[in-house]
């Protein structure tokens, strides 16, 4: 019985912390939000220098293999450190779809490059998972694609994409392909990359290899968690942040963390926030462990999370003063992130009614 | 309980309404901007004529001289409002500057300045919280040395939000730095053209500039140029800060953004579903409509009181600290209503009344920091409005 | 303009108070709950003395003929005082009952009594406030009751009921009819008094004089203002004593008042509470003078202020700390009633339901 | 990451099961009383020959003798609650006084005291909480004056729970008044029929006598029934304190709880339709199991650490605090899912569940002020596990 992480994942984390610090500071995030980059090229090295691109891809296909656990270990770190990089599409959602409904010629042909870090993949799943709006959708017929997609994840420079369609399938788009219109949507958080993407006839491979229903469901379990880790890490370094500069900002002639209205919002944080740490491990432990409580468990994971989350993030700011409201501190860019976390993939009122489906509290 | 205004503002009613369809053609149609165009200008000049801005400061200051009439100043507001129409120069010259040189001025100031800025040719910014100096406005460090005459002025201000714009600075500095630090401070009036200001722009977590940091360096103003003398500035900034609290928290405002949600709630489909049809959303809805009507209320409530010169105690004190967190709620129920939608930002497609609910989610937020955090008014309410004990004095370690 | 309290209602308010704390103090109200009382007689009569029960009854029937906002203070004061003794039902369902479905015949033999506090009235709509729980509701046919009705306020040794039928009916029936069963409800609030009643062909004065639906709409609405306006009064009395407390307890060499976190509870206890004196007062003045809202506003009235009772019980509690928690200090007395308003004809949640269903909000 | 047991445990938890299937028909039928029945003292005496509780207690102190095992403990635990069978004798004097004698008792009072008390032969109360000294237990004033060889004790208790039926006391009692405030505190031990000591219950807001006040006038106590030394009181009641802090906020406890409430919701209708087809209680219980799930995860966490002898921080620290208050939030959920039914209380007709959601909704909120209320809580999570800055000491006035 062990409820907690191995010497490898500790040692994955602070690797992890210690890259990022020295790679993604906050100077390198403000300058790739300013010039509205989908990524940061650097970081994105630096990590697939890691192994991060393949973290669960299988070792067969050059990957590391590794569990969902460590995926999430890793969107904590992302989040710590605002890491402008792809991630949940690209590095857990893609590769969950090849292994899980792939055909084995194309797991051989796209998991070593997606491996390796050398291409990108963008998600579509948004509808599927946080319902239609503007009347997204897309239609397959014949290998053809045609419909738009919404907030679709990683989609900055991402070579491939993968597109989930309304009637339950997968399939796999090049980046380039004819027909396929790319739209940037700007959203409050700069560091990660969304679009639209808009097809008309658009030549698509279907996934073949596998229960394309079951991989959708794991793809989005796994992102939800994974966006749960992320609001983890940034609320996380925001309680830090928070700590510090009550220990260091003077009014009054005291430090303004010994006032008891402060110490007080920073205790509040830490312990709302701290047990979805346990939620979480256990929910990305179950999608290697107990398949069969993920979907409950990542609905869970994600509306605690990213509940709590807007409260740190508001709370926080709010102990920074008006330092916390200026760009100059730079906070905001865990705030937008948290804020983008919530609603991406389904909002927490969307899962918890998800989760009383699973469990059948909802008359049908 | 009489919630009818009576015949005799009824008749003032219509005069108003009388003015806005014989004249409400020459009014600008973009405003808000920090330089009043020409157009805003005129347009201040013919309300200041017929009394419906600036409506009851003395003739010999520009304004219209009438007497105080709190019910004529709301149905002047409510009459502009409904018919969309700008009530004149919105600025903090006019709102705070002008009143306070009306209380504690000299003759002098009062000729040269008053009319001016109420005219719209003289704009002002205000120089009061440094970075060191937030919640502790009274530690302030901005030093004004004594040089004959004058004072050399060193240090900085921050949240100045029309610095840019603005011809001259109302602003709180340190004359007698030996002096306890509320007794120290002094309140000068000098251009923002003197040499030695800089003004930079203050980028906030919206990613727009509202504010502005400003930095004196070497600024020569003559003393003169103070007003209420030495050392009273605290007294003097406290008597213009009266002026500003009573503007945040307005509950008019939270009731048109309630109206706007409502509207919005109807329009969005989900899944093919209205979001009112959402039971959870719309419980948050009706949640929020309670409180908004409640500070509804409630500031009639405070409006009675003035029109009685009561003292409404408590009930003051808490509009600022519930009127900022009910805006913010209503943004962060929007947002969310919105789903992926809400996250969506500056010239996003798919974006929603151009990204106002996300603004106005951060902007609040500074809004419930600004003007004394929601921290500091717990405090006023709990030491002013309840009576409980200050916090105690901290032993020297 | 003018929205706030006439001269008269202050003073209605202040020889309430008065007489209240005279009358009703703590030990006897201590004293009436520990004997499972109904009500106490010394309260009854001496808010007789002041006209209280017949605050609603117009004055050719020997009343007061006040507005709501009147009896809304009365409630305010009662709630204050924790004050054993019948109100909501007699004082103000009954008489609204009487006077907007009554027949002539039937005002003038009952309000006169019940104006002068002779005869004491029990009302029954709990099911068309709150729901049906158990089975309950009553059928009426042919001047006779069946069935049984549920939370009948003001029940305690009441002389006369007024019941709500299933078919939108309101009849009167004495307390000693025969087939009528009569059954005590103990609740958390020792402080009123509710029962059952069960209905075997019991004979029934039917209400004949006016529009039967419109008067239980009122009858209602009034209810829920009053209800609201004894949580306000309860909930202003526990702030004080908070702050009272708060002032005198002394722990770690000071007394905890001067602790931020003790001032800040009781600021945003004040602070949540004030509004909703507001809200009350809007919503009792409509009943008067702008029918057409009263519906609406009662609903809202009664959800916020009980939702902030909760929180005003649970927090000026805490500050009490253990003495809080104790029966020695009495405070519980509030705490309880504050719950049983809560609860009664309509939860916080089906309150904000009905106030979406009048607004058009929810779809058919 | 692995949540099963491996097999050395499977095979203990089969030993268990053994033992339950042998003789669970001799456990009693009804427990929790103060003092144990003849049957309860008798299940006692067969689990502690069976290792099955006071399994980690030293043979010659009348314990089981095995080394501590965690997991052990933690299948014997899972076993008797899924049988539904009491796991011995459950009172202060096993949980908190025996470890604290173990730890700082001489080997006499060890041997006096241990294995009685384990075998239900004395009943122990706890002394500690004083009317004026509850956060800051501390200033405790209950006076123990030298006489000779013994001590006169004067002073109140309070929150005593189970005084009325018990033998001894440990108590906490100023013997060095000059001392600073934590350095004059005693622990002392001393029978409750000793002549002077009255018990009054203490009803509470529930309107039961959960708990007791206790009174001595001039209580003679031997000074040989010190625990630890004079002085030292205030290190013997934290060590003390610990085991009590551990049990509050139990996880298992909410994860029973909300099982009813889920029950309860499938069961309960109203006008016509069940309580888990109303879209909000709904969304509030699953919000709810979103809390119970993570604190039930927290707790496998906590017994990792605890396995591998690590100090998890802050994570125990905000235990007591999240888990009171989700159970005091379970309860008022199901109070409000019951609607007016949920007000009924005593012996009410169509009371549920026999009142216990009001009762617990009441008895929570004690346990949120009581053994260290929310505030304090706070204070050290942000103090000890946030290492933010003590109150400064306040300026003598």
């Amino acid at each position: 019985m062990e409820f907690g992480l191995s010497e490898d994942q500790r040692m994955l984390q602070d690797s992890l912390g210690k890259l990022l610090e020295k790679c993604a500071p906050l100077d390198h995030v403000r300058e790739i939000a300013d010039q509205s980059k989908a990524y940061s090229a650097t970081v994105w090295q630096a990590l697939g220098e890691l192994g991060v691109a393949g973290i669960l891809v299988p070792e067969e296909h050059g990957g590391m293999g590794q569990t969902l656990l460590d995926a999430a270990l890793i969107a904590e770190a992302l989040g710590h450190h605002v890491a402008p990089s792809p991630f949940v599409a690209s590095c857990v959602m893609a590769p969950i779809a090849l292994v899980e409904a792939g055909s084995p010629s194309q797991q051989a042909k796209y998991l070593p490059p997606l491996a390796a870090g050398e291409i990108i993949a963008g998600v579509a799943l948004s509808e599927a998972a946080s319902g239609v709006r503007d009347k997204a959708g897309v239609t397959a017929s014949n290998g053809r694609l045609n419909g738009k997609a919404l907030f679709v994840i990683d989609y900055g420079d991402a070579d491939i994409f993968i597109i989930g369609d309304t009637g339950g399938g997968l399939h796999l788009v090049a980046g380039d392909a004819p027909g396929l219109t790319k739209i940037a949507l700007t959203s409050i958080d700069a560091t990660r990359s969304l679009g639209e993407l808009q097809f008309e006839n658009v030549e698509a491979e279907t996934l073949t290899g596998g229960d394309a229903a079951k991989a959708r469901r794991r793809m989005i379990d796994a992102a939800r968690i994974m966006l749960a880790a992320d609001t983890l890490g940034a609320g996380s370094r925001m309680i830090a942040k928070a700590v510090d500069y009550a220990g260091e900002r003077k009014q009054f002639g005291r430090v303004i963390g010994s006032f008891q209205a402060v110490k007080h919002m920073c205790a509040e944080m830490a312990s709302e926030l701290e047990p979805c740490r346990s939620l979480i491990w256990y929910a990305a432990h179950s999608h290697d462990a107990m398949p069969e409580e993920t979907s409950l468990m990542a609905a869970h994971a994600k509306s605690l999370t990213t509940d709590v989350g807007r409260f740190v993030a508001r709370t926080a700011t709010e102990v920074h003063g008006g330092m916390g409201f200026t760009d100059l501190l730079g906070l905001h860019f865990w705030f937008k992130r948290i804020g983008l976390n919530r609603q991406l993939l389904g909002s927490p009122e969307r899962l918890r009614q998800e989760a009383a489906q699973m469990q059948g509290w909802v008359a049908a | 309980m009489d919630l009818a205004y009576g015949p005799e503002y009824e008749a003032f009613r219509e005069e108003v309404r009388g003015f806005i369809s014989t004249h409400g053609d020459k009014a600008p149609q973009r405003f808000g901007v920090a330089r009043p165009s020409d157009e805003l200008i005129a347009w201040q000049k013919l309300l200041i004529e017929h009394g419906l801005t600036a409506r009851t400061i003395p003739k010999q200051y520009g304004g219209y001289g009438a007497e105080p009439d709190i019910l004529k100043s709301r149905i002047i507001a409510e009459e502009f409002t409904k018919a969309g129409l700008p009530s004149g120069i919105a600025n903090q010259g006019i709102s705070m500057f002008v009143p306070t040189l009306l209380e504690l001025g000299t003759e002098a100031q009062k000729q040269e300045w008053i009319s001016r800025t109420l005219h719209g040719e003289v704009i002002w910014c205000q120089g009061y919280s440094e970075p060191g100096s937030g919640s502790d406005l009274a530690s302030l460090q901005t030093k004004a040395t004594e040089d004959g005459d004058d004072f050399i002025i060193n240090g900085q201000k921050i949240w100045t939000s029309t610095a840019a714009s603005a011809d001259w600075i109302f602003c709180l500095v340190r004359t007698e730095p030996d002096k306890p630090k509320h007794a120290g401070i002094s309140y000068l009036i000098f251009s923002m053209k003197t040499p030695g200001i800089e003004v930079r722009p203050l980028k906030t977590m919206t990613g727009h500039a509202e504010f502005n940091e400003v930095f004196f360096t070497d600024v020569r103003v003559p003393k003169s140029q103070i007003v209420a003398g030495r050392g009273q500035g605290w007294f003097v900034a406290n008597a213009t800060l009266k002026h500003e609290r009573g503007m945040l928290g307005d509950p008019n405002q939270a009731g048109t953004r309630l109206k706007q949600i409502i509207d919005l709630m109807h329009e969005e489909m989900l899944d093919g579903e209205r979001l009112i049809d959402n039971p959870l959303f719309r419980d948050r809805l009706t949640q929020l409509q309670s409180r908004v009507l409640a500070m509804q209320f409630h500031g009639l409530r405070l409006l009675t009181a003035s029109l009685k010169g009561e003292d409404p105690g408590i009930a003051r004190l808490i509009v600022k600290l519930q009127g900022c967190e009910i805006n913010h709620q209503l943004a962060a129920l929007a947002i969310d209503a919105l789903g992926e939608i809400g996250v969506l930002y500056g010239d996003s497609p798919h974006l929603r009344a151009h990204g106002s609910w996300q603004h106005r989610y951060m902007f609040d937020l500074g809004l419930i920091i600004g003007g004394g955090t929601a921290q500091i008014q717990k405090n006023i309410i709990a030491e002013r409005g309840l009576g409980m004990p200050r916090e105690p004095k901290v032993a020297k370690a």
